[in-house]
């Protein structure tokens, strides 16, 4: 559902309200190997189907939020507080 | 140069109230505006914050609120209340940077409408609700504050626009 | 010529004035539908432009023959079937400029190259700049152009009006302050790119295999011995993916990850109008960008929607923002209606830059990350994969179009935007 | 031998006549009338020209699907080409031309290309037009091009206003004909929120069309009870002139409200159109059914028409198709147009039923004649006769008007729209919508139903199980009995009829015939995209609402398979096509973008500033002076005063940023690629900010207030983006850190008070000590103004190189501050200064901006290795920057340049050649990224990114600059023109 997008602090609202920014990856250890930078940096999985990413709630409460989406069909699947994507209960 | 007296201009203060049967648009006074930022986790701020009794308070967003007041606050005043926020919160002056416009009447809300997607019916945005949203092209914080009233928070240098973007918004109810 | 392909009717003036006294019965099929053949020298993912210009040129400018399209729709149903068919060549960085010259110099003889009118139509493409930076930036790119060779023109407020009356001189919010032009920038139309190369290869003596999907590669002792698909294995000696779009999932079945997202970009046409726009036009001030196809639609688009997507379909926010974008630069098409709207999926690499090369494996060959720059380099693109998948080396003019370079730090972006690729 | 107006019937308002114009002829109609109903109660049947072959055409359906009926209307700005006649209300006034013809609707030259027509047939251009080459363009396409396209658009700004609107609903009912009222009644009655929408101007649907009666009232009777009742619901909204063009992700509909389309001239205050973005729980689409043409010859010759339209003409409007009207069906629904007609007293000649075991109990005195087809109508520019084939024999009975009816499509068009595909029935003899669409719903005729009461049942229990699936309680409505309904049962489509000696047209607007689509399948085109690609079927303003599912079926039996393996070619939006206007809604022209003032933009104004865009800021970018005649002498002179005086330059616009919390210092360590964890209270430091990738992503100075307190200023272009990247750092990256950001750009008016004599005009302002010692380069601190009547931050930052000050004061304060300090500076020569001296006052300092930090640079590249940390663990970019193309020694370095000639003088964008290098690509050294008229050198300077440019200083070098003709001979030098051992910094 990219035309709306359900933010878990301001309920759903309209895509342009949001910044996409991509894979909602995990930033590697500073000192972790040159090879795992380049993959974060640089490679994607881009899957068709479920798919992690980070938005941003930009003209709205400006939180970064976890947004799992499937990009074949554009349905949301959940969206969580990125501060929180860890804990399991924090997914709407 | 202690004789000369700084004088303050509001950002909307040349501009004089809408009024029609169906809806008024006015700019109100550039008060107090605190930002308050409360540390990840920090409980019960808001009622805490209700209970300073400096201005209305507003939810803005999570671990944010805004204090909201028709009077200025001196500068002694909005240090006082800094030191009263800490450690619970930080206070950040945004008296300046923030002008506010209400909007009343019948059609208040279907004049949002026309820049909002939230859903103003009264039980989806009840009095005492806030939210910052796009109103058209500019991100604006509204809180519904009777039931058919808005109040509207919007960053200084938008504020003309706005204003312009709501007079043709509600042009049509007059 | 050797024909190996079908023996079809060259097409002229003369073979229509024949059938059509003929009651047009005698045309034969513009290719072959062949069954698979068990193994071919090359295979090519991908009947899109790019896939059937890389297997024509095979055959006429290489020698290969022994080649198969596979295509898992019809041919052309992918990019080169929805796209607002733009030619240009104003690239500024030299890991970009001479391809893309290469390219446009291919469109100049291409119809009568593979006999088939694709409309190539050298009506100039003008970028408008609304800033003393965006100006400066265009400069250096026009300059970029001239070192090159390439046509650029840098023309003026009031030279932009004298072409372009109607744009908003009175009341823009964004002043027009001039535009860089390529004259021989221009539109083509898009399906008989498509058609045209399918045809050339095919009487040439390429298998364009159409719904045949390819859901596996093959791999034996770090080499590729050939593909699974719908309609069964099929061996090669190479393997060529050119499958835009779906580059990241098919390169995935060889163990590839990509420096590549997909992401949705639409385009719209109007409804059909008298002649009102005889260029191609982009708004610096967005991302609008405006034509006129020869059966009078406007043909315009703006930017991608911004989320990754492999469905063709977008989003409303951006086709209004669009028309925004559309009315502020041409404040009378307010009253002309937008007739359809479509979806392509874009191979937006982390630079803005495409890849033409080796892999990891030895006889696989990569063709991806076109961005939404894929169409204009259609020509360029076959030719320097067929180049690369026929000698084994890179054409002059792709040598920094390298799958390594991002780690290498040999990034080709040109407007400097980062590993970010929704704002390309 | 013409169509005309019944003396009576017809929901128009016979009271109130409307006087128009067609192609200038002056006409009259009624109010209730569509500007096709009144075309042809004015006999007018020719109305336009088909887009090949220029073949007269007349009007063929009655709505949204008319191919033919395209016409332009208004004047000026509000010429609006391509209207369809058969959905524009007709009101006073109004003047309607017909397109594609020349000179003259009778007479059109282009109907020459009728003769031709065997050499025109799909895709003859793809095969020809090639030789000799340099003709396409300069003949061929110009030529075509002329001939090609429909209205003539105008190039006048539109006059009118237009917006938008958000709606919120349970339920969304799309189309009000039977099945849509019912679902709304049934809805609304619960209580659930409902919108119901229709494209056209009443409510109604085909009821408005319709005879029969609901328990003894009329139909319309029967629509006006209903609508009102729904009117009178607090909780239902009735859009009428809507058109629900998409359906988009997330079950929000797009629809485009005509509001002010149906008046000569509109109110000001109200917009012409709206669009609304419909946000629904659930959906209801009762789209109703497209009545198929059949593809005979002759089928476009004016007086041909749709069964369903003709009725709608008869029995709305009041008009007569003919005096001797045929009928041509498949189905049953033929007989409800013919028992119509009969009964308004016009006269049938036959009703010709393909059927040939047709078992409809048709009461009338037409002849039917079963089993039979019409394979060829004739006539040119109207109808005369038509064959009638029948067991091979053909008969040919005179008609001026004939009705065709080849069974109906479902119009499933919205429910196509993301992506589900169609499902080909036998039974059905159509393409239905798939099922499974989460939320939207299906109801009446466009739901396979037949008939009123039907589509009355259906519509009203899917409109109660709708809202029950959101809670609601609902009870299905009820309806009195329905007499005179028609039901017609699907029929065998027939896709070939025998016989045909003509053009049999399948797509009327681009002018497809059936030998088309043959020639498509022979020559390889036969998958039904490739197909329409290759003969244009489908791609008229109509997008095949007719033509496509006639194209499949010839389709399929070319190919000798069924209509389901051929399948459909994919929906999109728009359902009917939509303005640029409505989609843009308010924002044109000026509007097209909101515009950010400053604080100071009134004070600038006094200043008499000239202003200039800066993304949505506007910005003061020079003060002229009465005497000066151009820009470079205003700011050589505001320059000039800089360094000898002072000057006041508002940088408001630059992005502000509180970081505060106890692990700001932290975070902003790890955000800058230089350190800040020991940054001291009251200091402020330059920042350097990288991307992940290594590369410079912005930079500013950020000064730290207090302990946990720091002001961070980002460069006007990408504050927003840095606030952002921010945010993504602390809540995505680091939520362990505990750091608060909050943006601040607009609560300071902010001023840079720079110049040797900067000091002398603040201290009396400034009631702190701001000596070199009290307040030494790159202090920072709060400091109070006037006698501690006003707090402001006062920063000791520069970007001229002079002395400067950087003071910041409320927003409000803003204006009246600046007047305070150019009354004070005015003794010592103060003047305002805009960025253009700015610009100028930092290309002689070697400072860059944007212009320089063009995301393709890294630290090094600017001499900035110094503030890449190479003992901080970590900071974002860190750990790209070690890459082989990061380190290369050949990368474009920062340089100055200057002019051999001081009076020559080149430009930004300008490229750098080596001396006597020939100008190619591979010689291409780098390039100027900024350049200013420098009056302290006394030439123009630049900066420039040169291949080992540090290592050149010295060197001559080309300017090249090939597009403007300029090659100027120049010295590549140290980047710094003004103190380079930053002396007057520390004064």
């Amino acid at each position: 559902m990219a035309s709306l997008v359900p933010c878990p602090h301001c309920g759903a609202r309209p895509k342009e309200e949001f910044t996409v920014k991509g894979a909602a990856q995990v930033r590697p250890a500073p000192d972790t190997d040159k090879k795992s930078w380049v993959d974060y940096v640089y490679l994607r999985e881009n899957p068709r189907g479920r798919y992690e990413e980070f938005w941003h709630h930009t003209s709205g409460c400006r939180r970064w939020l976890v947004v799992i989406r499937d990009t074949a069909t554009h349905e949301i699947e959940s969206s969580c507080d990125a501060a929180f994507a860890g804990q399991t209960d924090a997914r709407t | 140069m202690s004789d000369f007296r700084p004088t303050f201009r509001p950002a909307l203060g040349a501009k004089t109230a809408i009024t029609s049967a169906e809806v008024k648009l006015s700019a109100l006074p550039e008060g107090a505006i605190v930002q308050v930022l409360a540390p990840p986790g920090e409980q019960d701020v808001a009622s805490f914050l209700s209970g300073l009794g400096k201005g209305g308070v507003r939810t803005f967003s999570p671990g944010q609120w805004l204090i909201v007041g028709d009077e200025p606050m001196t500068q002694e005043d909005m240090k006082t209340l800094f030191e009263t926020l800490e450690p619970r919160a930080t206070g950040v002056d945004q008296s300046a940077g923030r002008a506010r416009i209400r909007i009343d009447g019948k059609q208040a809300g279907r004049v949002l409408s026309k820049g909002t997607a939230l859903d103003l019916s009264a039980d989806a945005f009840p009095v005492g609700r806030s939210a910052t949203t796009l109103i058209g092209h500019i991100a604006a914080h509204i809180t519904r504050i009777d039931s058919d009233s808005f109040e509207l928070i919007v960053l200084r240098g938008f504020a003309e626009s706005l204003w312009d973007d709501l007079t043709r918004m509600s042009a049509e109810y007059r | 010529m050797k024909r190996h392909g079908t023996n079809p009717i060259r097409y002229s003036a003369l073979s229509i004035l024949f059938n059509g006294l003929r009651g047009n019965q005698a045309w034969t099929p513009a290719w072959r539908q062949p069954e698979p053949k068990p193994h071919y020298d090359v295979i090519i993912v991908g009947g899109g432009g790019h896939g059937l210009a890389t297997a024509y040129y095979l055959a006429k400018e290489f020698g290969i023959t022994n080649v198969a399209v596979l295509e898992k729709s019809y041919i052309g149903s992918g990019n080169v079937g929805r796209n607002t068919t733009i030619i240009r060549s104003n690239y500024l960085l030299p890991g970009n400029n001479p391809f893309y010259e290469l390219s446009l110099k291919l469109w100049e003889g291409l119809e009568q190259d593979f006999n088939f009118n694709a409309m190539v139509s050298q009506r100039g493409v003008l970028n408008l700049f609304h800033s003393d930076g965006q100006r400066d930036a265009y400069t250096r790119r026009g300059n970029a152009m001239r070192l090159h060779g390439v046509d650029a023109d840098l023309l003026d407020r009031e030279a932009v009006r004298k072409r372009l009356p109607f744009l908003d001189f009175d009341n823009a919010r964004f002043p027009i302050y001039g535009g860089l032009l390529q004259k021989r920038g221009g539109t083509v139309r898009h399906d008989a790119v498509a058609w045209g190369y399918a045809r050339g290869a095919d009487m040439r003596g390429v298998d364009i295999i159409q719904n045949c999907e390819v859901t596996g590669i093959r791999r034996e002792n770090g080499i590729v011995t050939g593909v699974e698909t719908t309609r069964g294995f099929i061996g090669c000696g190479k393997l060529g993916l050119s499958a835009a779009g779906n580059s990241s999932r098919v390169a995935e079945m060889a163990g590839l990850k990509l420096p590549i997202e997909s992401h949705v970009l639409q385009a719209f046409v109007s409804e059909g109008l008298k002649p009102f726009i005889d260029c191609v036009v982009t708004f610096g001030a967005g991302h609008f960008y405006i034509s006129q196809s020869d059966k009078g639609g406007l043909v315009f688009g703006g930017d991608l929607d911004g989320y990754n997507s492999y469905a063709q379909r977008g989003n409303l926010a951006t086709v209004e923002h669009v028309a925004e974008e559309g009315k502020a630069l041409i404040p009378s098409l307010s009253r002309v209606r937008m007739l359809r709207s479509w979806g392509g999926i874009m191979d937006m690499s982390m630079d803005g830059s495409p890849i033409i090369d080796r892999t990891h494996l030895d006889n696989l060959y990569l063709n991806a990350g076109w961005c939404y720059g894929g169409f204009k380099a259609t020509p360029a693109s076959g030719f320097c994969f067929a180049h690369l998948l026929a000698k084994g080396t890179s054409h002059d003019t792709t040598r920094q179009m390298r799958l390594d370079r991002f780690e290498r730090g040999y990034l080709i972006d040109e407007n400097g935007q980062g590993a970010q690729p929704n704002v390309h | 031998m013409t169509s005309y107006r019944l003396a009576t019937g017809g929901l128009i308002d016979r009271q109130t006549p409307l006087s128009f114009s067609f192609d200038g002829k002056r006409m009259l109609g009624f109010e209730g009338d569509s500007l096709a109903s009144a075309l042809l109660a004015n006999g007018q049947l020719l109305v336009g020209r088909s887009f090949k072959y220029h073949r007269p055409r007349g009007i063929l359906t009655a709505g949204t699907a008319e191919p033919n009926a395209l016409m332009t209307i208004g004047q000026g700005g509000r010429t609006e080409p391509n209207t369809r006649a058969t959905m524009q209300e007709l009101y006073q006034g109004l003047e309607a031309r017909s397109q594609s013809r020349w000179p003259s609707l009778e007479f059109d030259v282009g109907a020459l290309n009728s003769l031709f027509s065997p050499f025109l047939g799909a895709g003859f251009y793809y095969k020809t037009f090639m030789w000799p080459a340099a003709f396409w363009e300069k003949i061929y396409e110009p030529f075509i091009r002329k001939a090609a396209g429909l209205g003539k658009a105008s190039y006048e700004a539109d006059p009118d206003s237009y917006d938008k609107c958000w709606a919120h609903c349970d339920l969304l009912v799309i189309g009000s004909g039977p099945a849509g009222l019912a679902a709304a009644l049934s809805a609304g009655r619960s209580g659930a929120r409902v919108v119901l929408v229709d494209e056209h101007s009443a409510a109604g649907g085909s009821l408005l069309s319709e005879t029969a009666t609901i328990g003894g009232a009329s139909a319309s009777q029967f629509v006006a009870e209903t609508v009102a009742e729904l009117a009178s619901l607090s909780n239902v909204q009735i859009l009428t002139r809507t058109t629900a063009f998409g359906w988009y992700d997330g079950n929000v509909f797009g629809a485009v409200e005509r509001v002010q389309k149906h008046v000569l001239d509109p109110l000001p205050a109200v917009p012409v159109e709206r669009l609304w973005r419909v946000v629904s729980k659930r959906a209801i689409l009762a789209s109703g059914a497209e009545e198929r043409p059949l593809v005979f010859g002759g089928n476009d010759i004016p007086g041909v028409m749709m069964a369903t339209a003709m009725r709608t003409y008869l029995n709305r409007y009041g008009v007569a198709p003919g005096k001797h009207v045929a009928i041509f069906t498949t189905n049953d629904s033929g007989y409800a147009l013919a028992r119509d007609l009969e009964s308004a007293g016009v006269n049938l000649v036959a009703v010709i039923d393909g059927r040939p075991d047709a078992g409809f109990r048709y009461s009338g005195r037409a002849r039917v004649i079963k089993g039979a087809y019409v394979s060829d109508a004739h006539g040119r520019k109207a109808l005369s006769s038509i064959s009638v084939w029948k067991n091979g024999s053909v008969e040919t009975l005179k008609a001026d008007a004939l009705a065709m009816s080849g069974g109906f499509s479902p119009i499933i068009h919205l429910a196509c729209h993301r992506g589900a595909k169609p499902v080909w029935s036998d039974e059905q003899a159509g393409f239905l919508a798939p099922t499974g669409l989460n939320g939207f719903e299906l109801a009446g005729a466009v739901n396979t139903n037949s008939g009123i009461a039907a589509c009355l049942a259906d519509g009203a229990a899917r409109g109660a199980a709708c809202v029950e699936a959101l809670g609601f309680t609902a009870s299905v409505a009820t309806f009195a009995t329905v007499e005179g309904d028609i039901v017609a049962p699907p029929a065998k489509p027939i896709w070939k009829i025998p016989g045909i000696k003509g053009k049999a047209f399948v797509d009327y607007q681009n002018d497809v015939h059936r030998k088309d689509l043959a020639l498509a399948v022979r020559e390889g085109y036969g998958h039904v995209e490739l197909a329409k690609r290759y003969t244009t079927n489908g791609m008229a303003t109509d997008q095949g609402k007719l033509s496509n599912v006639n194209a499949i079926g010839l389709l399929a039996e070319a190919r000798g398979v069924s209509p389901a393996e051929i399948g459909t070619t994919t929906f999109r939006p728009f359902y009917t096509p939509v303005s640029f206007g409505a989609l843009a809604g308010g924002h044109f022209g000026h509007h097209f973008q909101p515009v950010r003032e400053s604080p100071l933009h009134d004070w600038a104004k006094k200043q008499s500033a000239v202003f200039i865009d800066t993304g949505l800021w506007y910005r003061s970018s020079w003060f002229p002076r009465n005497s000066e005649t151009n820009w470079r002498e205003s700011v050589d002179r505001e320059v000039l005063n800089v360094r000898a005086n002072a000057g006041l330059c508002d940088v408001s616009t630059l992005g502000k940023i509180e970081v505060c919390g106890n692990d700001a210092a932290e975070f902003l360590n790890r955000v800058y690629s230089n350190g800040f964890l020991k940054l001291p209270i009251g200091k402020a430091r330059y920042g350097l900010m990288l991307r992940e990738d290594g590369f410079i992503y912005d930079d500013g100075t950020t000064s730290r207030l207090e302990e946990h307190r720091f002001f961070m200023t980002t460069t006007t272009a990408y504050a927003a983006g840095v606030m952002t990247h921010l945010e993504f750092c602390a809540q995505a990256l680091w939520p362990d850190l505990d750091v608060r950001l909050a943006s601040v750009t607009d609560q300071w008016a902010q001023m840079s008070v720079a110049g040797p004599k900067s000091r002398r005009i603040l201290q009396p302002i400034v009631d702190d000590d701001i000596s070199n010692a009290a307040f030494p380069f790159l202090a920072a601190k709060e400091v109070s103004l006037f006698g501690g009547q006003l707090q402001g931050r006062l920063f000791r930052i520069s970007f001229s190189g002079e002395l400067a000050y950087e003071l910041a004061v409320p927003a409000g304060y803003g204006e009246s501050v600046a007047d305070a300090i150019m009354e004070a500076g005015n003794p010592h020569g103060i003047q305002p200064y805009g960025v253009e001296a700015l610009s100028v006052l930092r290309v002689e300092k070697g400072h860059v901006t944007h212009s320089e930090i063009n995301g393709t640079v890294i630290p090094a590249d600017l001499g900035f290795e110094k503030m890449v940390s190479q003992t901080k663990p970590d900071f974002i970019g860190k750990a790209m920057l070690n890459r082989e193309g990061l380190t290369a020694e050949d990368r474009p370095r920062l340089v100055g340049v200057v002019p051999l000639d001081p009076k020559a003088s080149f430009r930004t964008g300008s490229h750098i050649l080596a001396k006597d290098a020939a100008a190619t690509l591979e010689n291409d050294q780098g390039y100027v990224t900024s350049i200013a008229y420098s009056p302290h050198v006394g030439s123009t300077i630049g900066l420039a990114l040169v291949r080992h440019g540090p290592e050149r200083h010295g060197e001559e070098v080309v300017v090249w600059n090939g597009l403007c003709g300029e090659f100027t001979a120049a010295r590549l030098c140290n980047p710094v023109f003004v103190d380079p051992q930053n002396e007057k910094l520390h004064v």
